[in-house]
């Protein structure tokens, strides 16, 4: 096993290097959108360490990550993957498309296979043939594109509610009726909002405020369903390609 | 895997529109092994109540049998048909008694209350395994998918829900919470209690 | 692989192998069962401590407070620690847990300072700055199974912004206009959020000064290891200031009708 | 290990249980007969720790012919499947519990009906058209959901009980070598050879 | 890693200085790996580096912070795969998988790839820990490619497993957990090699792996003849797949099928279990009609035997 | 189970098989808990109690609104914190005997009364019974205001708090309690440490019970103060009816219908009921 070698020196001590900051995020895939949102919640067991830390990132503008578990872990998770695509555009004067972000990231969580990063990631944005995506990747980084996940504290309460609105999961269509395969952005983003209020509802370290990050495909109508959102701030960097907005929203702060 | 992972198993209570529903799904499992798809984990205990008993199988019928006893001893006592209120305070009493050593169920209560007028109340109730017990205005659900029924219930139930309607969103409440969780499924039953009937419906949920 | 499922995870306390005849491999191991409560922090620990500091944010600046006790254990060791440290000309730092892991923060940071004084490239460290590094030195020591024992509060001005911000000994950040380490998060944190949040830009310093003293006497009167003497520091464009050692003034006159602990009542 | 099998059919239940007593290490025996025949018309397959499943088979056994020596007629096999079960659960609850697996297998001749009860040691009992103990369980569920016929004739019903023994031995590591077979129907109770 | 020791060995001010300063050094990536080929760069180049914590023993320290199945306080949970099957016949070779992935008690995924298409003439399966599949099974697709290049043809399967094989047995006991079936065809015909952690790996007909793999066996050795046709093989491994997805508690929801021939694998079809349940997998050939559910079969029939005047009454 | 009546106290028949389940390595599930904020503090003219409304099992909250201040006798009150099932039935048993008690020496009962009942009674199951409990109430020698630990250990304080709030509290009492405050002041003073406990603390949420007991009179305030309610939901979530498939029905119905059929009357030779 070459390179293998743990620290030679003894050192006996218990120390535990991860904590559960809590939280939960979730990210859903359009036609030619993605939204990405996360509470902004940081606890440590009962107590409120701060009622706004920011849980999701804009990588590129059609890439955002959204991390979740130990938040010293996940922030310098995302700024080492910020780094590497700041990496690749110098080499290749563009930025990294959404796949190959996802493969890094990948490649990124199994070099520390055996001292993992407590952080389960979600990275949505928007492929090169303009569909939305969402990748889903567990700790060490298995990773599967999907059109919506949850994760996080409450990723068991928000996930199955998921299924059912987004994938109509066990709901027979209407006689002569087919389940739409995408649903519109103002749908979507109603839904991220009723995930994360029933969440807070019912789990202690969901709450105090909630971020949607969307991204729109190059040339997305979904635009239009935008302008009328309150508080909306765009994070776009380049002209005439994806689009990436904020909306910020208030959770309860119990 | 706790105790109560052991055989699995989910129940969950709703409250409608001067009717109340109580569904369950119908796995009996050996950890992972499934045994039989038929198990049934809600039993009436008078004409509008309902009990679900989610947890170890064997406390299952154990305390089915201890509750029909106690109940029928009320009947017989009191000359009367227990009410829903009276009976969460017996399933309470009954689960406190064994406060050390407790049964690993956790109780859910359907029901109609007579109201002094003559009409009918919906009644719902929950206990934990030693008897707390939670009277709720919306749901209460319990059993391995409890986490998963919480958030799909807070999401999808609404208030003063027409029976019919409160059959829909009961049923896909439980069918989208027992599917993310491994040791409930494999079907589900929903018992809709209206103060004239019992409507009782075997749901086509998945089978894995 | 073991593809068993009854067999799957940790083996139980009755997978014995009376005749030994699994290889080494398959042996049971009965280490500890849960993660995060048997790893606590148990081996190696802070000796000399210090318990909370307070920092939040005003109309000017940043104010933070601290008291000058270092204990060892339950005894008051040291009494006249001072645990603010002013970094460069912005920045104020503030440490809880060991001290001496503080001290050589301090030793670190200077050297820090001193560096960039003699890049002489215009630039100086703001709070940013310095809390950016000093996160980086927490997380990496972390992820050396060799932790700075220590909850960070770094506060300063710089170029028309307050920052404030908090880093422990497993790199965790976060920042906030009302911040507190140690057992000020439970008690004085509350007192901190109902006075500050949502008046950050209107608090003067007076106000922001009485904010602070008293939630030191509501710290002095309920956590063990504090005492009653402690220094504040105020950042603001101008640069860092910290106090003199203040004394609290508390009042103990409740306790005189107090007679026994239950049915006394002589 | 030991492992048993019981199947419905028409009009019958097949109850198959392998014939190996074992101590630790060592096969003791490998003809022991692991069935019960309870009442005319009930057989009881057990399986579980050494010893608690013989005192229990035989408590069992003597309280349900009290019940028929004192009442005149047998249990039927819900009824004697809800008391065995009643046993286990407060047995689990003494001191001394018996850590004893069933396989209840009835004719009831008020139906004409075949019932067969699946009851673990915590007393935990179900009704089933057919069910395994033991680790050949992991293999012949799934092999009945594919092959059993609740409508079967009794070769075909013995047929099933062989592919489920082949199943076993071929892919159980600690495959036991012979079963005991038995049946009960409307004609009662009596062993049949595979 | 080599620097991992020394880096912190002395602790006077100014070594920590310079030490602090290299964080933004990547210490898992060197300068080399942001070459053209975007992180693969020196995977390439022998066998990746990886960090383990500074603890006397690392393999403890892992057990203690990642989950098993059996205890729920570990709070990294790592996805876990399990049903899987591939068998030989005279057609080639049957891949079949479910597609659910559990974390606990929940059900993290139930659209999971098992089946990893490492190129157009090799599949591996996954079952075990899903990160440890397909970062080594693309990491054995790059080398197979490698191969190709070096000798100018395709890698056996058996060579392709033994690659596999070794690399995991290196890691032997670190806490890698994965057992695949590395399944092809090459010149020596339709191949299936078991491959696992442990570093087993054997040659054979007939495999399934995971969890519900046993309910599986129960299905296929009652199904299973080398002189199967293609339709019957396609239909015993979703019908082997159904078997376990329905009385595992960790595996379901669908079944994927790959065929492998002489040109290369096909893939055959998503199917849903619980809809194979209640109707089948649809119109797919070799499917019997109707669906697999032991209820849906025997709807309407009962072991009840009433005597003739009886019934008749 | 062969008598009708159960016999007094607590039944241990389960303990040896779970026991043997916690052996085989199956730990046991968590009972609800109330991670809450509970307190009490004297004013001029008595007592005032508080306590916030949020039950939990670990990280999910069981209840939204429950109450956690209990009846003890009508000018006693007690709040409890710890295990939710011992606080409910530990203050219903004292409630009970400080009942007969009152009946049998004919007197009203006291504060202490209940507080050495309870302590005793704690300390027997040496914390076994996870009741941490706020007991306040006015009797004839006064106000009186206790907190008691599941181990049975009391105090006796002007101004407490208890359950994984209690700092957050505390530190609204330490800054803003003053011996005699007039009523309102009492209670807004209650309220902000409820109120602290439920915004600072995730064990305590959702809305502030208070009780202001006095001499004369004992008013409890249920919800005085709901900062937390649930927005309104951004859709509707009705299904359209048939969108759940369904295998089979059966319905009971629970009306008897009764026919009236006459017998031996044909029609037209009617009884004559005049």
């Amino acid at each position: 096993m070459p390179d293998m070698v743990s620290l030679a020196q003894p050192q006996q001590r218990q120390f535990n290097p991860y904590a559960d900051n809590g939280g939960t995020i979730l990210a859903i895939a359009g036609a030619d959108f993605t939204v990405i949102a996360g509470d902004t919640r940081q606890s440590e067991g009962y107590s409120i360490q701060t009622r706004y830390a920011p849980k999701v990132f804009r990588l590129t503008d059609r890439a955002v990550l959204a991390v979740n578990g130990f938040a010293a872990d996940g922030n310098m998770f995302v700024k080492k993957v910020r780094q590497r695509l700041e990496w690749y555009r110098h080499a290749h004067a563009k930025d990294m498309p959404l796949r190959a972000i996802a493969r890094l990231i990948q490649t990124m969580l199994y070099a520390r296979r055996f001292f993992p990063f407590y952080v389960y990631n979600i990275l949505g944005g928007i492929e090169e043939d303009g569909s939305g995506a969402v990748y889903s990747f567990d700790p060490v980084g298995s990773y599967e594109r999907e059109a919506c996940r949850a994760a996080g504290a409450a990723q068991s309460l928000v996930q199955p509610f998921l299924d059912n609105q987004i994938y109509f999961k066990n709901q027979v269509p209407a006689p002569g009726m087919a389940h739409p395969v995408h649903l519109p952005l103002s749908t979507v983003l109603s839904l991220v909002i009723d995930s994360f209020t029933s969440a807070t509802e019912r789990h202690i370290e969901v709450g105090d405020g909630l971020e949607m990050y969307v991204v729109l495909a190059k040339g997305s109508t979904a635009i239009q369903s935008l302008s009328t959102v309150r508080g909306i701030q765009e994070m776009t960097v380049t002209e005439d390609g994806e689009r990436v907005f904020v909306i910020r929203r208030e959770l309860k702060k119990d | 895997m706790s105790i109560m992972e052991l055989n699995g198993g989910s129940v969950i209570a709703m409250v409608g529109k001067d009717c109340v529903a109580i569904a369950s799904d119908l796995r009996l499992g050996n950890q992972a092994l499934g045994i039989s798809a038929n198990f049934q984990k809600i039993f009436p205990v008078t004409d509008r109540i309902y009990l679900g008993l989610p947890g170890l199988a064997t406390d299952v019928t154990t305390l089915r049998e201890r509750f029909r006893f106690r109940v029928n001893m009320y009947t017989i006592k009191e000359e009367r048909e227990i009410e829903p209120e009276t009976f969460a305070r017996l399933v309470s009493s009954t689960l406190y008694e064994h406060r050390f050593g407790p049964y690993f169920i956790e109780p859910v209560m359907a029901g109609l209350s007579k109201t002094p007028s003559g009409g009918y109340k919906p009644f719902i109730a929950a206990a934990d395994l030693i008897g707390c017990l939670n009277f709720a205005k919306d749901f209460v659900v319990a059993g391995t998918a409890s986490s998963k029924l919480y958030g799909v219930a807070e999401g999808l139930w609404e208030p003063d829900l027409e029976p019919e309607d409160l059959f829909e969103t009961i049923s896909q409440t439980l069918l989208n919470a027992v599917d993310r969780d491994a040791y409930s499924g494999w079907g589900c039953v929903v018992h809709v209690i209206t103060k004239d009937k019992v409507v009782t419906r075997t749901l086509k949920g998945r089978m894995d | 692989m073991d593809h068993f499922p009854t067999n799957w995870g940790r083996p139980r306390n009755d997978a014995y192998d009376p005749y030994g005849t699994y290889p080494i491999a398959h042996r049971p191991n009965n280490g500890p069962k849960d993660a995060f409560a048997d790893a606590v922090q148990r081996t190696q620990q802070p000796i000399v401590t210090g318990t909370s500091v307070l920092a939040i944010k005003y109309k000017d600046g940043i104010m933070m407070a601290a008291d000058n006790l270092a204990s060892y254990g339950s005894l008051a060791r040291f009494k006249d620690i001072q645990r603010l440290q002013p970094v460069g000309a912005h920045t104020v730092i503030g440490a809880g847990g060991d001290m001496s892991d503080f001290q050589y923060i301090q030793l670190m940071l200077d050297e820090l300072i001193i560096d960039e004084f003699s890049a002489q490239d215009g630039h100086t460290l703001g709070p940013a700055e310095v809390h950016e590094y000093l996160a980086q030195v927490m997380y990496a020591r972390r992820s050396k199974m060799n932790p700075l024992w220590n909850s960070i509060l770094v506060g300063g001005v710089k170029d028309g912004k307050r920052f404030l911000a908090y880093v422990d000994l497993l790199g965790t950040t976060y920042s906030a206009s009302t911040l507190a380490t140690g057992y000020g998060a439970y008690i004085a944190q509350p007192l901190l959020r109902t006075a500050v949040e949502g008046k950050e830009d209107i608090l003067t310093e007076e106000e922001a000064y009485k904010i602070l003293e008293q939630s030191m006497r509501v710290l002095y009167y309920r956590d063990a290891r504090t005492i009653d003497k402690y220094q504040v520091a105020t950042v603001t464009e101008k640069g860092v200031y910290i106090s003199e050692s203040r004394r609290l003034d508390t009042n103990w006159s409740f306790a005189e009708g107090i007679r026994g602990y239950g049915a006394q009542t002589q | 290990m030991e492992t048993s099998f019981a199947i419905t059919g028409k009009g019958y239940v097949i109850v198959a249980a392998d014939t190996t007593a074992s101590r630790s290490i060592v096969k003791m025996k490998v003809d022991e007969d692991k069935i019960k025949t309870l009442s005319p018309h009930l057989l009881m397959a057990y399986s579980g720790e050494p010893g608690d499943t013989m005192q229990f088979a035989e408590y069992v056994e003597r309280n349900i012919r009290l019940y028929q020596i004192r009442n005149l007629y047998a249990l039927r096999p819900s009824a004697a499947a809800s008391w065995i079960r009643r046993s286990l659960a407060e047995s689990i609850r003494s001191r001394k519990p018996y850590a004893v697996n069933l396989l209840l297998g009835g004719y009831d001749t008020a139906t004409h009906t075949p019932h067969l009860y699946w009851v673990d040691y915590l007393g935990t009992m179900t009704e089933v058209p057919f069910g395994a103990h033991g680790y050949g369980s992991y293999f012949a569920l799934s092999l009945l959901d594919r092959y059993h016929d609740p409508e079967a004739s009794l070769e075909e019903g013995l047929a099933t009980l062989k592919r489920c023994i082949e199943e076993v031995s071929k892919r159980l590591v600690v495959a036991p070598g012979n079963y005991k077979v038995k049946v009960v129907d409307k004609n009662g109770v009596r062993e049949v050879e595979l | 890693m080599n620097t991992f020791a020394d880096r912190f060995s002395t602790t006077t001010a100014a070594s920590q200085l310079r030490h602090a300063q290299k964080l933004a050094e990547e210490e898992e990536f060197d300068a080399t790996m942001w070459g053209s080929s975007a992180g693969f760069g020196s995977l390439t180049k022998g066998v990746p580096t990886f960090t383990v914590p500074a603890v006397p023993d690392p393999t403890a320290f892992l057990r203690l912070h990642t989950d098993d199945h059996a205890d729920p306080s570990c709070r990294i949970k790592i996805k876990h795969g399990t049903t899987t099957l591939a068998f030989r016949f005279q057609g080639g070779v049957i891949v079949a998988v479910d597609s659910r992935a559990t974390a606990g008690s929940y059900i993290a995924s139930g659209t999971v790839k098992k089946v990893i298409e490492i190129n157009p003439y090799l599949l591996g399966t996954m079952a075990g820990g899903a990160a440890d599949c397909q970062f080594w099974e693309t990491y054995l697709g790059m080398h197979c490619r490698l191969h190709e290049l070096r000798n100018r043809e395709r890698i056996s399967v058996s060579a392709a497993s033994k690659y596999l094989s070794n690399l995991v047995y290196s890691y032997k006991g670190m806490g890698l957990s994965m057992g695949t079936m590395i399944c092809g065809w090459d010149k020596t015909g339709p191949a299936v090699f078991y491959v696992d952690s442990d570093g087993t790996r054997l040659k054979g007909d007939l495999f399934a792996v995971g969890s519900g793999s046993t309910f599986a066996y129960g299905v296929l050795d009652q199904g299973y003849r080398w002189d199967l046709t293609d339709e019957e093989a396609q239909e015993l491994g979703r019908r082997s797949i159904y078997a376990a997805g329905h009385r595992d508690a960790f595996s379901g929801n669908t079944c994927n099928l790959y065929h492998v021939k002489e040109a290369g694998w096909t893939f055959l079809g998503n199917y849903d279990i619980s809809q194979m349940h209640y109707e089948g997998p649809g119109d797919v050939p070799g499917a019997p009609g109707g669906g697999y559910g032991y209820d849906i079969r025997v709807e309407g029939r009962n072991s009840s035997d009433p005597p003739e005047e009886a019934a008749a009454a | 189970m062969a008598s009708v009546y159960s016999p007094p106290g607590f039944n241990f028949s389960n303990e040896i098989r779970n026991n043997f389940l916690l052996e085989k390595g199956l730990p046991l599930p968590k009972a609800t808990s109330t991670g809450t904020t509970i307190v009490g503090c004297l004013f001029k003219d008595g007592i005032v109690l508080g306590a916030d409304t949020r039950a939990t099992e670990g990280p999910i909250v069981a209840d939204k609104n429950c109450e956690k201040i209990h009846y003890i006798t009508e000018n006693i009150r007690c709040c409890g914190a710890g295990t939710a099932a011992d606080t409910e039935f530990t203050t219903a048993l004292i409630s009970s005997n400080m009942e007969l008690h009152a009946l049998s020496t004919g007197r009203k009962p006291r504060v202490v009364t209940a507080m050495t009942m309870l302590k005793q009674m704690l300390y027997r199951y040496q914390g076994h019974v996870g009741a941490a409990l706020v007991l306040g109430g006015v009797d004839a020698t006064g106000p009186h205001l206790f907190t008691i630990h599941p181990h049975g250990s009391t105090d006796k304080l002007p101004y407490v708090t208890m359950g994984s709030g209690s700092l957050a509290a505390m530190a609204v009492f330490e800054s803003g309690w003053r011996a005699d405050m007039s009523r309102d002041e009492a209670l807004n003073l209650v309220k902000a440490a409820i109120s602290a406990g439920i915004f600072n603390d995730l064990g305590s949420g959702s809305n502030v019970d208070a009780c202001i007991i006095t001499a004369t009179h004992t008013e409890l305030l249920r919800n005085v103060e709901m900062p937390n309610q649930r927005v309104e939901k951004e859709r509707k979530y009705a299904f359209r009816r048939g969108t759940t498939a369904w295998k089979n029905q059966t319905v009971r119905d629970l009306i008897v219908k009764e026919e009236l059929t006459t017998v031996g009357a044909g029609p037209g030779e009617a009884m004559d009921t005049t």
